[in-house]
């Protein structure tokens, strides 16, 4: 497939994830459009790894597998960042019984 | 008649539509749902690129357990309603607009990028295997990997200690 | 070695100070350490003279070329006299006001000391700049934690004024030292640059303005009057008697040489603003009811008499011994009033001092009658007051005289304006200080003022001292005029820029 | 000793009063009223005995210059701190000492009620002053002279203000001093022309200026005129001149024997001194000589009428200084500098006798100083009452008395300058003899006016206050017969011959004996009549309520005062307050504040992008990042 389909799919759905952070106020909605974006970057990275690895294979039949690690390590990011982040909604919650980020402007202060 | 371009199309519309979906659904419970049908549809992608481990790590950790930790904590704040208030019309509207500002430049920058005509490899390609992969990480990559895994101690401890209920005994202590 | 130990002692004993457990120890220590840092400067006037002695030199910063390089030239060595001599009048005068943290008071105030004699001693531009900064935190702290009601606001437009000149000075420094070939900061390689006339014209003002804020002259003075009303008085004498003449001095040492032509082309303006200052301060002197203030116009009108005087010494001589021969005039007339105004505005901020800590107030209609009840403080008064406004056989007298002749030689179509308005100045000066004087000693006394005031003996020394040197260089200034004599006349060869000409 | 020796002693002359200066100020607390006294006229008889050493010994010709040390030296400028002894200097040396040794010893008494400290204080002041106007007249250059004028203008506003505590008396011991100063200015920027334009303020260097020695001159026309017009501004603020003379009556606020010593036998004849010093400048520029003729008609004409009015004492005696001074500016202006300096001896002579005898009036009438309320002191004050007498009769110039001979050279002078200055000069004579004999009979004449126990207190004042009136007294007479016109005694002017070293005899106009006799009758004839006029108007007493515009005009003195008001004092005043609570606050602090306000502004106005919604910060963002992108794609190509 073209790179450039794989481009525009990211991009489409990266740009839909930050609509998303933009105009909810949701915070775990906000949250979840975070990990689409971070999906969008993710879909990119094995998309470029796989042109990588067609365009010099002949010269390194191992290219391209970094890209797919640093998936993987984004995805273990991503895992250890929901539980802190779920954590700190929840405790947010449990506060100002509410998960409406218009609370949440302490940092005006 | 070669049905790889056709699979591509579909999971594309399907991870935009579900991905659409998610951002505009007044229930988070759907919300959620539409993700996990986003995810889905990239986890299709990874396996199209034949990056199996990938695929199976996306639907297993995201899909799977970062999701389902989403449902529980929304169903534990009992947020099944659709009681999120809405924004301002106008910042909806100007967030939208940012957002689609943006893709129209890089789309606009990136559409004559010479990487047009590059090709991805699909369907083929052993890089993408598990044997592959694991060898890689447990060699290569084998201090990253267990840095990970102390930063996902960290986190846990983190979650433990943010989520403990504070009361006023803990506060002072 | 003398150089870098009127530096290291302020620096080292004002940590020492600082870092004192007990508070009663604090006032000894301090004035152990100005005194020894006198005795410094003494030792090295009379038994270390040579150069050798006032002469450091060593690696600094590396990577930008900043060496820390002392070098005392005479302008060097009279002002850290000034400097030690300040430090000292200002322990004595504050020996018995009890302050909270007296530690932290007198160890910034030792800082604040080093920082003026590395901006005195320095011949290297980074570490001249360096000394800058390092005089003026210290009085950043001193005012915002010792001083007044206002002192937040006041200390904050202080700091900020005389900052931006500072950093306005900074992007000079860097200008040139960009332009050095071997990029280094010496003033001796700023000196080399030379450069011509078109890149002077906008560098002079970066420097300039730095130089002016800090004098201050008209019209960048605002900051002054409310600093010195509301800075501890101990610090206003360090303020005014030394730190202003810091603008002086780097005019003169990194002014006038380095940017002459620069200084030639803008030196009608600036001896207008200095005139003009010299009236407006003047003028608001006499409507001026609160006494501190009333001394800091005085000082802004008297600083300006010497800007202008200086920057009436620049021009071409064609080869000219007798335009040189009144250029030295001018120069012998700035260096002897540099240090006579300090030591006649310290003795003015003792006075002023003790009269608002014994009466409580600073408003000259709320004092009254002290001539009967305090006369010493009227007789030590009324002598630096009239050493103030110049009167003969006092030591700003012979100053002035030689200042005056320096303006009147000012290559400038306008000198003779220049000099009538100056002259004015004296005319106005002596409304102002004799108003003061009667509004203060004249009169009736109030309540306030029927208990007159007695002088512990920390106090009348420091004043005897004021009184001193006023009536030495008063009646013998030929003392001082000897002194720096020598270096005056290879100074204002130096400045002048007739082989632009030749070039 | 070669310290005693002449010409050493002559640095005695100046540091006996200043150590008498320093012994009673520093030990005022401690010492008795007859201690101060004693140690302060010692140290002024001493000077006056050193200054008669001085005076015998002066050699004839070239002045003695004495330097102590530099001064300044700096280059081409060699100020040195040098004393010159010459036939001027040295006259003024007597009359400085003389009259201030007997003024010390008058004070002795005068000033007896004040605490000792007090006056510890006031021997010391008066001992200060001496010595700075030693220093005047001994400097060699014009920077100690001016050295010396300050100090006695300093002096003179600490004397004027010495009783403090009056607020009226405070304030005019400032006018004084203020008036003094703009003098001053223009005295230093003559001496600054001076160096520009020689390199020297010496007075010996003088000739060399102007060229008169073999030498091309170093100052042109214009520098003369410049610099002669300069000093004199300075000669009008210290000598009481038009238009700087009004302090000089408000001194009077000072005691009574300062206004004897400081305003009216010495401090105030500095400026004739000074023109007399410098007159070889002032002969090269005749266009001044007339301005100064005239300034000094002016102030003798405009004094005088004042002074018919004054009901003072001392106010009028105050006028007729002024006047008296005018005189002798008359006689500078005419080209006659002997006479003005004859004038300037005979006028500290009796003009301080007068203020002495007005003092001991003061003084037994308990600090009563309006003459309408005096009157038939004639019988308890005997000894002022003759005294006074003659000073009257000195100052009217009556023969033989000294002011006939001085006032007559001047009168000769001012004819030869021109008829009309003559008669404005004779008309200002008739006033000064027709006021100063009102003073005299409403004072002593008729009977007593005033209170009842002023009466029973009335008593001639003790030995030290009359001693020094007589000497005064006697000197009045007979010091006028130093300079007896050549038309009446052959080799009489002994005075011009004395000071031909320092003031050439002017050669050129003569006039014939006739004349001169004719000016002399009828000067002193007119005099006569208007003793007279006003014996036969004021022997019997009448209230002058008389009231007439003119009259008005002349009580309210011309009206100077507060003309200088109105178009000085007030408008400087009200820009000094507009500067001080608008200008400074509002416009340049405005302004520093206006940068400071402007960025509070802002940042005012951008907190509002600061509104802590974490989603606007997003926003925020990526508009930022769709710019950047913008940018560098699209833009920067």
């Amino acid at each position: 497939m073209p790179i450039n389909y794989y481009l525009f799919l990211s991009l489409a759905l990266f740009s839909i994830g930050m609509v998303g952070v933009l105009t909810r106020r949701n915070a775990i909605i906000i949250f979840m459009c975070i990990e689409l974006m971070l999906n969008a970057v993710n879909l990119l990275l094995v998309a470029f790894s796989k042109m990588h690895h067609l365009k010099n294979l002949a010269i390194n039949p191992m290219i391209g597998v970094d890209g797919q690690l640093f998936v993987f390590f984004i995805m273990v990011v991503a895992a250890a960042e929901v539980s802190v982040g779920l954590a700190i909604i929840v405790m947010m919650y449990r506060n100002v019984h509410s998960v409406d980020i218009q609370f949440l402007n302490r940092l005006k202060h | 008649m070669n049905i790889t371009p056709y699979i591509f199309w579909f999971l594309s519309v399907m991870a935009l539509f579900s991905a659409l979906m998610m951002v505009t659904s007044r229930n988070p419970v759907y919300s959620v749902l539409w993700l996990i049908s986003t995810f889905f549809a990239i986890s299709g992608h990874y396996i199209l690129l034949n990056a199996q481990f990938l695929a199976a790590v996306n639907i297993i950790v995201y899909a799977g357990a970062i999701m389902v930790l989403f449902l529980f904590v929304i169903m534990l704040m009992n947020l099944n309603r659709e009681t999120e208030p809405q924004k301002n019309r106008w910042l909806k509207l100007i967030g939208a607009l940012a957002g689609g500002c943006l893709l129209l430049v890089m789309v606009a920058a990136l559409k004559d990028a010479e990487l047009r005509s590059q090709q991805a490899m699909v369907g083929t390609g052993s890089i993408g295997l598990i044997k592959v992969l694991g060898k890689e990480l447990f060699t290569r990559y084998v201090v990253p990997f267990e840095i990970s895994s102390l930063l996902f101690l960290s986190a846990m401890v983190g979650a433990a200690v943010i989520g403990k209920k504070e009361t006023p005994e803990t506060l002072k202590s | 070695m003398i150089a870098l130990l009127l530096v290291l002692l302020p620096l080292i004993g004002g940590g020492l100070v600082f870092f004192l457990p007990r508070p009663a120890a604090v006032r000894p220590l301090s004035l152990l350490m100005a005194l020894s840092t006198l005795c410094a400067v003494v030792l090295g006037l009379t038994l270390y003279a040579g150069i050798d002695s006032w002469s450091f030199d060593a690696e600094w910063i590396q990577p930008l070329g900043a060496r820390f390089t002392l070098k005392g030239d005479v302008l060097g060595k009279w002002m850290s006299m000034l400097a030690a001599l300040g430090s000292v009048l200002s322990v004595l005068g504050s020996w018995n006001t009890d302050r909270k943290k007296p530690q932290r008071f007198y160890g910034l105030l030792l800082w604040m000391q080093a920082g003026m004699t590395i901006v005195f001693l320095s011949a290297d531009a980074f570490l001249f700049y360096f000394g800058w900064e390092l005089a003026l935190i210290p009085a950043y702290f001193l005012s915002s934690i010792w001083g007044g009601e206002r002192r937040i606001a006041v200390t904050i437009k202080f700091f900020l004024y005389t900052f931006v000149g500072s950093v306005l000075m900074l992007i000079g420094l860097i200008y040139l030292h960009g332009l050095t070939p071997d990029g280094s900061f010496q003033w001796q390689a700023f000196r080399n640059l030379e450069l011509e006339e078109s890149k002077q014209v906008w560098l002079f003002w970066l420097f300039f303005l730095a130089f002016a804020i800090k004098v201050p002259l008209f019209p960048f003075h605002t900051w002054q009057p409310d600093t010195y009303e509301q800075v501890p008085t101990p610090v206003t004498l360090l303020l005014s008697g030394v730190m202003v003449k810091m603008g002086v001095v780097a005019m003169i040492r990194w002014l006038l040489p380095i940017l002459d032509i620069g200084v030639f082309i803008w030196s009608d303006v600036l001896i207008c603003l200095a005139v003009v200052g010299i009236l407006y301060a003047s003028l608001i002197a006499i409507r001026q009811d609160d006494l501190k203030r009333l001394i800091a116009y005085s000082s802004i009108a008297h600083m300006g008499l010497t800007v202008a005087a200086l920057f009436s010494l620049t021009g071409f001589s064609n080869n000219s011994n007798v335009v040189l021969q009144y250029h030295l005039i001018g120069f012998q007339g700035v260096m002897l009033q540099l240090f006579s105004h300090g030591v006649n505005i310290m003795g003015m901020w003792l006075l002023a001092d003790r009269i608002e800590s014994r009466f409580g107030t600073r408003k000259l209609s709320e004092l009254g009658g002290l001539a009967r009840t305090a006369p010493t403080l009227t007789i030590f008064f009324v002598v630096i007051a009239l050493a103030n406004i110049a009167l003969p056989l006092t030591n700003a007298f012979p100053g002035e005289f030689l200042q005056f002749n320096a303006i009147f030689h000012a290559q400038s179509p306008y000198r003779i304006v220049f000099l009538i308005g100056s002259g004015l100045g004296v005319i106005l000066s002596a409304i102002y200080t004799l108003n003061m004087i009667r509004r203060i000693f004249y009169g009736e006394t109030n309540s306030a003022t029927e208990n007159g005031l007695r002088f512990s003996i920390a106090e009348a020394l420091a004043l005897s001292v004021v009184v001193g040197l006023i009536l030495l260089f008063g009646i013998y200034p030929q003392a001082a005029l000897d002194f720096t004599n020598e270096y005056a006349w290879e100074y204002v060869k130096s400045i002048d820029i007739t082989r632009f000409l030749t070039k | 000793m070669a310290m005693l020796s002449f010409p050493h002693i002559a640095y005695l002359i100046p540091l006996l009063p200043l150590l008498g200066f320093l012994i009673n100020g520093l030990g005022r607390n401690h010492l008795s009223h007859r201690a101060i006294a004693w140690i302060c006229s010692g140290v002024m008889a001493l000077a006056f005995a050193a200054s008669g050493w001085v005076f015998w010994n002066l050699p004839a010709g070239a002045p003695t210059i004495l330097t102590a040390f530099d001064f300044i030296r700096v280059g081409v400028l060699n100020i040195p701190f040098a004393f010159q002894l010459d036939a001027l200097s040295a006259l003024f040396l007597l009359i400085i000492t003389g009259i201030g040794f007997l003024i010390h010893v008058y004070s002795s008494a005068y000033m007896h009620e004040e605490s000792a400290s007090q006056y510890g204080r006031y021997f010391a002041y008066l001992n200060l002053f001496v010595f700075s106007m030693l220093l005047l007249v001994m400097g060699a250059n014009f920077v100690i002279l001016f050295i010396g004028w300050e100090g006695v203008g300093l002096c003179s506003y600490l004397l004027i203000g010495f009783w403090f505590r009056n607020p009226a008396y405070a304030q005019a011991a400032n006018k004084a001093f203020v008036m003094n100063r703009v003098g001053d200015l223009a005295f230093l920027i003559a001496i600054f022309w001076l160096i520009a334009r020689t390199g020297s303020v010496n007075f010996i260097d003088l000739p060399m200026a102007l060229g008169t020695v073999g030498q091309s001159a170093k100052l042109s026309a214009m520098d003369i005129t410049g610099i002669t017009i300069l000093l004199f501004i300075g000669a009008t603020g210290k000598s009481a001149q038009i238009p700087l003379y009004t302090w000089l009556p408000d001194a009077m606020a000072g005691p009574t024997p300062v206004s004897a010593l400081i305003h009216a036998a010495t401090m105030v004849t500095a400026g004739i001194y000074m023109i007399a010093r410098s007159n070889l400048l002032y002969t090269a520029a005749p266009l001044v000589l007339t301005i100064v003729a005239v300034i000094g008609l002016a102030t003798a004409l405009l004094a005088a009428t004042i002074a018919l009015r004054q009901n003072d004492i001392k106010k009028v005696l105050a006028y007729s200084t002024v006047s008296q001074l005018g005189f002798m500016f008359l006689a500078l202006g005419s080209g006659a500098y002997v006479a003005a300096v004859f004038h300037v001896m005979t006028h500290a002579f009796f003009k301080a006798l007068l203020f002495l005898g007005s003092g001991s009036v003061i003084h037994a009438l308990g600090g009563e100083q309006d003459i309408r309320k005096m009157g038939g002191l004639k019988k308890s004050l005997p000894i002022t009452y003759w005294t006074f007498l003659i000073g009257c009769l000195a100052i009217a110039g009556i023969f033989p008395f000294s002011g006939f001979f001085s006032k007559d050279a001047i009168l000769l002078s001012a004819f030869l300058k021109s008829p009309v200055f003559y008669a404005i000069a004779l008309f200002t004579a008739l006033l000064t003899a027709f006021y100063m004999f009102r003073l005299f009979i409403l004072t002593f004449g008729g009977s007593f006016r005033g209170m009842e126990e002023q009466r029973h207190h009335l008593h001639e004042s003790p030995l030290a206050m009359t001693l020094p009136l007589m000497l005064l007294a006697v000197l009045s007479v007979v010091v006028g017969w130093i300079g007896i016109p050549e038309v009446l005694m052959h080799g009489g002017d002994r005075l011009a011959e004395f000071l031909s070293a320092v003031i050439p005899v002017a050669s050129g106009h003569e006039v014939s004996h006739a004349t001169e006799y004719m000016l002399m009758g009828l000067s002193s004839g007119l005099v006569l009549l208007s003793i007279y006029v006003a014996w036969s108007r004021y022997k019997q007493y009448r209230s002058e309520e008389s009231e007439s515009s003119l009259t008005r005009f002349l009580d309210n003195k011309w009206y100077v005062d507060e003309a200088y008001q109105a178009a000085i004092v007030q408008p400087l005043h009200r820009l000094a307050g507009w500067i001080r609570s608008f200008f400074e606050p509002r416009i340049l602090d405005g302004a520093v504040q206006g940068v400071g306000r402007v960025v509070r502004y802002l940042s005012q106005q951008i907190r509002f992008l600061q509104s802590g919604q974490t989603g606007n910060y997003a926003l925020w963002m990526v508009i930022g990042i769709v710019l950047i992108l913008s940018i560098q794609f699209f833009i920067r190509k």
